[in-house]
């Protein structure tokens, strides 16, 4: 169908739940919550915004950020006007971020802080567009480029337009620099995107009332790539945390349904659980094996359940769990069933096109669209 | 809506804590029960070890000679209070229903601190508070405090008394006129009941009396001393408890005051109040409703029949006939004939309060009956009513000769006659204060 | 453990500042609450009501008074009883002197009272620190209690210096039955602790605590050592007030200013540190351990031991295993049972891990 | 005016009394800081076993020095069971735990030895003297002159011997005394044991007085105000504090006493003592603590 | 110059009991500069700090604040004119948790009087919010989010002189007096505390006056430095400036003079 696009999408849930929480992220302590109905009305600002320092269709805003709520609506308001984002990951080494900012020569940037805004501007043309996130630090730079993203949504009044994106339109490009120094691109088609979150709704009957929350390790592409889709889809709530340091914590407090995390994310979490389990020959030990035994009668599994297992889903935050999704290279097996014993049963994600992995640490060489190779083989054997 | 919650329902209110549960099987005893919340231990462990070990004595000596009274024996168990107020109203409250099915006759605490804090429970509970020769002296008008006896003796009658002693040594009431007498009181409220009676009988007979307070323990007395050595009375009258009494004693010594000018008030006359002062006690007078020593019938019999056969309460034998310890004896002799009375009444078997309350209050114990129980001398003549629930008013004096008391005079009777108003019209205050309708003597005996 | 946490997050500062974040705990409390109010005064008999739970409930309100001193405000002091026995007395003598004034504005009036004493003791605090205030507070303890004993016109000229309480009507109900005197004493002690409680978490609680860790750099920073330290007596000794008021009036029913001498003054001290200073539970726990001790090993001593030991050695035996309690106490948890409670919770919280 | 003398004189020599019981205080301060709570029922304590023993025939010297070894070991105990696992703690804590403390010793005292009262004759009669129009009781003079010997004893001991350097040196700096080798546990158990000995004169004395029993303990909070004005850390500042609270708490008694009320002992040196301590935070003798920021 | 300075220090001298610690020094610290007090140890430098804080009250000289002349400044009233510090040796509550101590420094914007709070009356709740905001951006600033509601006395050294800058900052103060901020701490939190110090300069506009021995730190952060030795001033000017003059190469190259 014709608006089979995100932000049409994003219409269709402010209208139905406008009260439902979108979009929740830990900030100061507390959790600040957005509706789909004023999440509709910030990213027509914005779209305002990209409007008023002439972004139109076609034209790429390229995003310098780790994932963060301002990127996501921004992408949308590109969107929006029938432009592409394109997300880089801040995380790059400095010569392949500059590669690519040459290579793309921005008209319009987000870049998240005052490292990413410096980035930028020492790799772009003069006249380029930068909005910043956090101000900390920029106070003294020259104020005619950058524009300060709360501050320009103080001065816009509310407005919306229909949105002007179509189906088949490109919605991101993901820009990537291969082993010889050149610079891959890669399109993400609206109704590809949203045909990928149908499928992942339907295979995992998603509803709106589930509680996403992805792993800080993926780059901004990757949320962008694997949440937004089912997000906007099924129209549950996406989660950030409030920063790295606090993840585990966080994730306690919220007890997500659904978590989206690589390989790293799992065994991470794996190793923390067993660097603090109790020591094996000690009284709480032996009880903690005993209870962890995968064999045992009835008896033993209630006793496991009620005394060990369920305290421990609860102290990681995976008290909630319904969807836990692995993305990229399937875990080793042991971890696997490490997460099978406490009942969390990872699940890779179900490829519809067999894209390799966007994530950080694996950059393969692109092929072009359609085609396997041999490393994409193994995530459908795994699953 | 609260007065449902007075009467919570028995099934649920046995619940009570569960160790309590496990105090042995509950029979119909035929026995007549006496809760005694006693001290052993603790500043005026003393007084305590003496009077319940007289007190569990006799009632063991009424045991085994005449199997209880009536047929129905007595039985008891002791809940240490240490003297402290608190512990001696959970022992109140704890033993307050009886044991073992057998009913609670009377409590006899011997503390001012325990009988005021139990004193409006007794009414509550309807069961007698027995505070003999203490407590608050308006509680001998009955028609207010139906369920408190000061036997024998009151604060008020104690003092007119001492004073009456004091008229007939220095030959006759009239020559009181121009003497001065102090009166050294321990700082606490038992010790500044009686002031204002010793202020209206020096108005009456024209002496002049000083008070001087002794601030809690006592055990500092150079000032006040050297206070009386100032005025130079003829008498002093140490009105004292606990450590303060060898202390004023040898303070007194030390101060060059004579010793047998010094009167002890009832709570100031045992061994252990002049023993530990030695040499400078020698001489010191003293009140006492009961005298000392063991030529008594009934003494005799209860060295018999219990000391002898080893089941005697006291620790320290030689304890056996001391100030304390037949003061013990004197009041398990008054609790066992207010039961023996009540029982002619109603009947021949274990009694409630209620009933043992009509008892004491229709004690009559003149010298035909003492005679009886082997007490002449040892307990004056007493008779109780509605209205006087202390019936005797009575004291005798004794000495100290440095090794024991030695009685040195008959009974000296208080002028019950002048007290009675002053009791009547402080009862009627705490009437007025608390809501109480005194109940009209006249109709009832 | 127990309890599920994860799913319950703040969403907004007020939320942040509720006693409980989870709804268990919530439930747990009102639970409490219930049966407190409700189911006890039907199960409950005498013995429980007037021995055990009234002074219970009493010494934890003393404790908790004193606790906002010595716990929080860091400044030691002896002299509890002594705002207790003013507490009582004021509170008697606005019944007597005022006819029909209502209960509840009498155990205020008696708080308040307290609360000027207290801070009259309380001002050589600016000065000295330490050990030397003791001084104060015991002058304080001393002094009071001679007034008491001898101006006749605090006990109303009763012959013998003592007060007895009146008749407990609030609106109408009569509260002097043993429930209704549980329920009375219940009553105002939750709403106290729940006052208290808010003023430990608020800005004064603060400069409470910042003045008892180190009060030159509370001063540095603006906080008025001066206000802080009397509100600290003030407040501290309001709740003493009332609670030397509810002793009088639901307890003992008649008191003597003997009654609340020095030992009571080192009862109330022992709650806190057995209790654990600086809590608002730790009151309840210490006083539940100072009430329930003696009643425990009496009863112990009256059943099993009736024939072996006579009662007198176990009082002994009783003074030793407290005075040995303290010390085990001081060495192994020093701020009581209130922190092994926390650290029970702490770990239990986190189970299976280890940190 | 004569009158006022004598009154003047026998406060002074009680407030002699009250300085033995004040310098058990002072030893144990100056050399552990802790500010011993117990040391009135160590005073009960070893009067009540002096007593007992005497009464069980044991000659007067023999249960002397029986009762001195009881006290040592009393120390010994304390030392190690108490103090040992509470070292560093703040002062506050180890105050707390003498009063646990005290209450052990009353508890173990009253079991052993039962809760009678005991007279205790000293072999000093009490007649009073006549000097000069004064009345003097001989028993307090001789208290008077024991606490004189004591002190002499102490100030002997603390200046002259190496044992007494090293307990200064412990008292100043618990931590330098550690460094140069001073065997801190042992200096406190001499210290305790000292304090026991001064306890038990104390308790001699106090016991012949007002006959042992356990309100003796009760004479720790007379000691109280006169470490208050003497300063915790000066045997001299205890003597002087005694005196003076001993003088003026009688002149109070007999002259301020009938205008006010009387019974006035209690308060009044507490009252003193505060009145001190806003001139001289820290007592007479005692140094003021520099707040470091 | 600019404006009048904000704060100006005339002849300031300070002795204990004889012993000379400050001797007639006097000089100028502009609106938003960072000015660094720098000397051998024993120079007077914390002495001065505790003089401009009213924790010490000079023996002779003035104290120019914001306009107003004060001969003997009260650490109340310094506080409220907005001079915040911290200590050498951290002077935090030990007892109390990193939020309570952060609010704690606030309390003097707290608006809602104690009878307010305890009864969750008028503007109590309100006030409540606005601290908790407020502290709780210090907190994110400082990135000491993780350790909120940790009790300060079980937090390592570095962090707990964070929680105390924390603390200083949240009373919003005009002047900011650092004494020794840095001491004992490796290369990395040095860089990470001097980024947090300027940041406060340029995000808050606070003039800071910190004391610091690491030459190279305060050479980088500083945009005037005055050199104290022996209690009398013996440079003072831009970091070129007072690298290049005799006397204070003389004073840290311990040349007797």
């Amino acid at each position: 169908m014709a608006n089979d696009t995100l932000p049409h999408w994003l219409i269709h849930h402010a209208s139905i739940q406008p009260k439902r929480v979108a979009l929740r992220h830990k900030h100061l302590g507390i959790w600040h919550e957005q509706s789909w109905k004023s999440l509709r009305s910030e990213i027509g600002q914005l779209v305002d915004i990209l409007d008023k320092l002439g972004f139109g269709r076609g034209d790429t805003l390229v995003l310098l950020t780790h994932p963060r709520r301002e990127a996501l609506l921004l992408s949308l308001a590109a969107q929006w006007l029938g432009g592409i984002a394109a997300p880089l990951d801040p995380s790059l080494e400095d010569d392949h971020v500059a590669l690519l900012l040459r290579y793309l020569n921005p008209v319009f940037v987000f870049a998240e802080g005052q490292r990413q805004v410096d980035q930028t501007l020492a790799n772009s043309r003069q006249d380029v567009n930068v909005i910043y996130a956090e101000d900390r630090g920029l106070s003294a730079y020259p104020q005619t480029a950058l524009q300060h993203y709360a501050e320009l949504l103080r001065i816009t009044p509310a407005a919306s337009r229909a949105p002007v994106a179509e189906a088949g339109q490109s919605a991101f490009a993901l820009y990537r620099v291969n082993g010889e120094r050149n610079v891959q691109v890669e399109h993400f088609h609206h109704d590809e995107l949203l045909e990928e979150g149908r499928h992942l709704v339907f295979a995992e009957r998603l509803s709106q009332h589930e509680e996403a929350l992805a792993a800080r390790v993926f780059a901004a592409s990757g949320h962008l790539r694997y949440l937004l889709s089912p997000w906007l889809t099924a129209g549950f709530t996406l989660n950030f945390p409030e920063n790295i340091a606090t993840r585990d914590a966080d994730r306690r407090e919220l007890g997500p349904t659904l978590v989206a995390g690589t390989r790293e994310t799992y065994q991470r979490l794996e190793s923390l659980v067993r660097e603090r389990l109790p020591v094996p020959n000690s009284l709480t030990g032996r009880l903690v094996t005993y209870a962890l035994r995968a064999d045992g009668d009835v008896f033993q599994r209630f006793l496991g359940y009620w005394l060990v297992k369920r305290p421990l889903r609860d102290v990681i935050g995976f008290s909630r769990i319904r969807v836990p999704l692995l993305i990229g290279p399937a875990l080793p097996v042991d971890s696997l069933q490490f997460f099978k014993t406490l009942g969390i049963h990872i699940r890779t994600w179900d490829k519809v096109a067999n894209w390799r992995t966007l994530s950080t640490t694996t950059s393969r060489q692109l092929p072009s669209v359609h085609d396997t190779d041999v490393e994409a083989d193994n995530i459908t054997k795994a699953s | 809506m609260l007065s449902i919650i007075k009467k919570p329902s028995a099934l649920i209110g046995a619940l009570t804590l569960g160790l309590s549960l496990l105090s042995g099987t509950v029979q119909a005893a035929n026995e007549q029960y006496f809760p005694l919340q006693s001290y052993r231990v603790g500043p005026y462990a003393a007084g305590g070890t003496g009077f319940f070990g007289g007190f569990i004595d006799y009632l063991q000596y009424v045991n085994l000679k005449e199997g209880g009274v009536n047929g129905v024996k007595f039985t008891w168990s002791e809940c240490e209070t240490e003297y402290v107020v608190e512990k001696g109203v959970e022992c109140y409250e704890r033993l307050k229903k009886g044991l073992n099915g057998a009913p609670a006759a009377a409590t006899n605490p011997l503390s001012v601190g325990i009988a005021y804090a139990t004193l409006d429970r007794s009414a509550t509970d309807k069961l007698p508070l027995i505070t003999i020769n203490h407590g608050r002296t308006d509680s001998t008008d009955g028609s207010v405090f139906p369920y408190v006896f000061p036997l024998q003796l009151n604060p008020y009658s104690e003092v007119s008394a001492i004073i009456n002693y004091i008229g007939d040594k220095s030959g006759g009431l009239d020559k009181l006129k121009g003497k001065k007498i102090v009166t050294l009181f321990h700082g606490s409220p038992y010790g500044k009941e009686t002031n204002p009676i010793l202020e209206l009988l020096a108005k009456k007979y024209g002496f002049q009396v000083t008070l001087i307070e002794v601030p809690h323990p006592g055990n500092e007395q150079q000032s006040q001393w050297l206070n009386i050595r100032r005025i130079k009375p003829d008498w002093v009258i140490l009105r004292g408890w606990g450590v303060m009494n060898p202390v004023a004693l040898k303070t007194a010594q030390k101060t060059g005051f004579p010793a047998d000018h010094i009167i002890g008030n009832i709570w100031s006359n045992s061994e252990e109040d002049a023993a530990p002062a030695g040499a400078a006690a020698k001489g010191f007078i003293s009140i006492t409703t009961h005298p000392s020593g063991t030529n008594f019938p009934v003494l005799q019999d209860i060295d018999k029949t219990v000391l002898k056969a080893g089941k005697g309460n006291l620790q320290d034998s030689k304890r056996f006939g001391t100030v304390y310890y037949n003061l013990g004896v004197v009041n398990g002799i008054l609790n066992v004939e207010a039961v023996r009375v009540a029982q002619a009444k109603f009947g021949k078997r274990p009694l409630t309060g209620e009933e043992v309350r009509w008892g004491f209050e229709n004690i009559k114990l003149d010298d035909a009956r003492l005679k009886q129980l082997g007490a002449y001398g040892l307990v004056q003549p007493l008779k109780l009513s509605c209205s006087d629930h202390e019936g005797g008013g009575a004291v005798r004096f004794q000495q100290w000769d440095g090794k024991q008391w030695k009685v040195i005079s008959d009974w000296v009777q208080a002028d019950r006659k002048l007290l009675r108003p002053i009791i009547e019209e402080s009862s009627h205050k705490y009437a007025k204060e608390k809501g109480i309708t005194p109940r009209d003597c006249s109709k009832e005996s | 453990m127990i309890y599920r946490e994860s799913g319950q997050f703040i969403t907004s500062y007020q939320a942040d500042h509720r006693i409980f974040k989870l709804y268990q705990q919530r439930w747990a409390f009102y639970a409490l609450l219930g049966f407190a109010f409700v189911i006890v005064p039907f199960i409950g008999n005498d013995y429980w009501f007037s021995a055990i739970l009234i002074p219970f409930l009493v010494l934890s309100l003393a404790g908790l008074g004193l606790n906002l001193l010595t716990g929080y405000a860091g400044q030691i002091s002896l002299g509890s009883a002594a705002f207790m026995a003013v507490g009582a007395f004021a509170a008697y003598n606005f019944q007597v002197r005022i006819e029909g004034s209502p209960l509840l504005v009498g155990f205020v009036f008696g708080g308040v009272a307290a609360a000027i004493v207290g801070v009259i003791f309380g001002l050589p605090s600016l000065r000295i620190k330490g050990f030397y205030l003791l001084v104060s507070t015991l002058a304080a303890q001393f002094f009071v209690t001679w007034v008491l004993t001898q101006f006749g016109w605090f006990s109303n000229y009763n012959a013998s210096g003592v007060i007895s309480a009146p008749s407990l009507l609030i609106l109408g109900h009569d509260f002097s039955s043993p429930a209704g005197r549980y329920l009375l004493t219940l009553g105002v002690v939750t709403v106290l602790a729940f006052f208290a409680r808010n003023i430990v978490r608020s800005e004064l609680g603060r400069h409470w605590m910042a003045v008892r860790d180190m009060d030159t750099a509370a001063a540095v920073i603006g906080i008025p050592i001066l206000k802080t330290k009397l509100l600290a007596f003030a407040i501290s000794s309001f709740l003493l007030g009332i609670a030397g008021a509810l002793w009088a009036f639901t307890y003992l029913g008649t008191v003597e200013p003997h009654g609340f001498d020095l030992s009571r003054s080192f009862q109330i001290l022992f709650i806190i540190i057995i209790g654990g200073m600086g809590s608002i539970l730790g009151n309840f726990l210490g006083a539940a351990f100072i009430v329930l001790l003696p009643i425990l090993l009496s009863n112990l001593s009256a059943n099993f031991l009736a024939g072996v030991v006579d009662p007198g050695q176990l009082e002994n035996l009783q003074k030793i295993i407290f005075g040995a309690l303290i010390i085990f106490f001081l060495i192994k948890e020093p701020n009581g049972l209130a922190r092994l409670w926390q650290l029970f919770r702490e770990r239990a919280r986190i189970w299976p891990l280890r940190f | 005016m004569e009158f006022f003398l004598e009154v003047l004189t026998g406060g002074l020599l009680a407030g002699l009394m009250y300085s033995l019981v004040a310098i058990g205080f002072v030893l144990i301060y100056k050399a552990s800081g802790v500010f011993n709570f117990a040391q009135g029922s160590m005073v009960l304590f070893s009067a009540l076993t002096f007593v007992s023993l005497l009464e069980r025939g044991v000659p007067f010297w023999v249960s002397f020095a029986v009762t001195l070894l009881t006290m040592i070991a009393l120390a010994w105990a304390i030392e190690r069971v108490v103090l040992r696992p509470l070292v560093n703690r703040p002062p506050i804590t180890l105050f707390m735990a003498t009063l646990g403390l005290s209450y052990i010793i009353e508890g173990v005292a009253q079991a052993m030895w039962g809760a009678q009262v005991h007279g205790l004759e000293l072999g000093i009669s009490d007649a009073p003297l006549e000097i000069g129009g004064m009345l003097l009781s001989q028993f307090d003079l001789f208290s008077a002159a024991t606490a004189g010997i004591l002190v002499l004893f102490l100030s002997l001991l603390f200046n002259k011997t190496r044992i007494g350097i090293s307990l200064r040196a412990v008292a100043d700096d618990q931590l330098a005394a550690l460094a140069v080798g001073i065997k801190l546990q042992r200096i406190w158990m001499i210290v305790w044991a000292v304090a026991g000995f001064v306890g038990l004169v104390a308790g001699l004395l106090w016991g012949a007085r007002l006959g042992v029993q356990f309100s003796l303990s009760l004479v720790v909070l007379k000691a109280l105000p006169v470490l208050i004005i003497g300063g915790f850390t000066s045997i001299g500042g205890a003597i002087v504090g005694g005196l003076i609270i001993g003088a003026s708490e009688k002149l109070a008694e007999v002259y301020l006493g009938p205008i006010i009320g009387g019974g006035i002992e209690n308060w009044f040196p507490y009252v003193l003592a505060l009145l001190f301590l806003l001139v001289r935070p820290a007592g007479i003798f005692g140094e003021r603590a520099i707040e470091r920021v | 110059m600019g404006a009048t300075p904000l704060l100006e220090l005339q002849r300031i001298s300070l002795s204990f009991k004889g012993v000379k610690a400050i001797t007639d020094i006097s000089f100028t610290v502009e609106q938003g500069e960072i000015c660094a007090l720098i000397g051998p140890n024993g120079a007077g430098k914390s002495s001065l700090l505790n003089v401009i804080n009213g924790v010490y009250q000079p023996d002779q000289g003035l104290i120019g604040f914001n306009g107003q002349r004060y001969q003997k400044m009260q650490s109340h009233q310094a506080a409220v004119q907005g001079i915040a510090r911290t200590f050498q040796n951290i002077a935090l509550f030990k007892g109390m948790s990193v939020l309570d101590n952060v609010l704690t420094g606030r309390n003097l914007k707290v608006k809602s009087s104690w009878i307010e709070q305890a009864f969750h009356i008028g503007r109590a709740l309100a006030d409540e919010i606005k601290q908790r905001q407020k502290a709780e951006e210090i907190i994110d600033f400082l990135r000491i989010n993780q350790w909120r509601n940790s009790i300060v006395g079980t937090l390592p050294y570095g962090l707990q002189k964070r929680v105390e800058l924390a603390r200083a900052l949240a009373s919003e103060p005009r002047l900011l007096l650092l004494d020794e901020p840095m001491a004992g701490m490796n290369r990395e939190e040095k860089s990470e505390m001097s980024a947090f110090i300027l940041d406060t300069q340029r995000e808050f506009g606070t003039t800071v006056v910190l004391i610091e021995h690491d030459i190279g730190v305060v050479m980088g952060l500083s945009d005037h430095v005055v050199v104290l030795d022996y209690g009398k001033k013996v440079g003072d000017g831009t970091p070129d400036e007072v690298r290049k003059s005799p006397e204070v190469i003389a004073a840290y190259l311990g040349t007797t003079h």
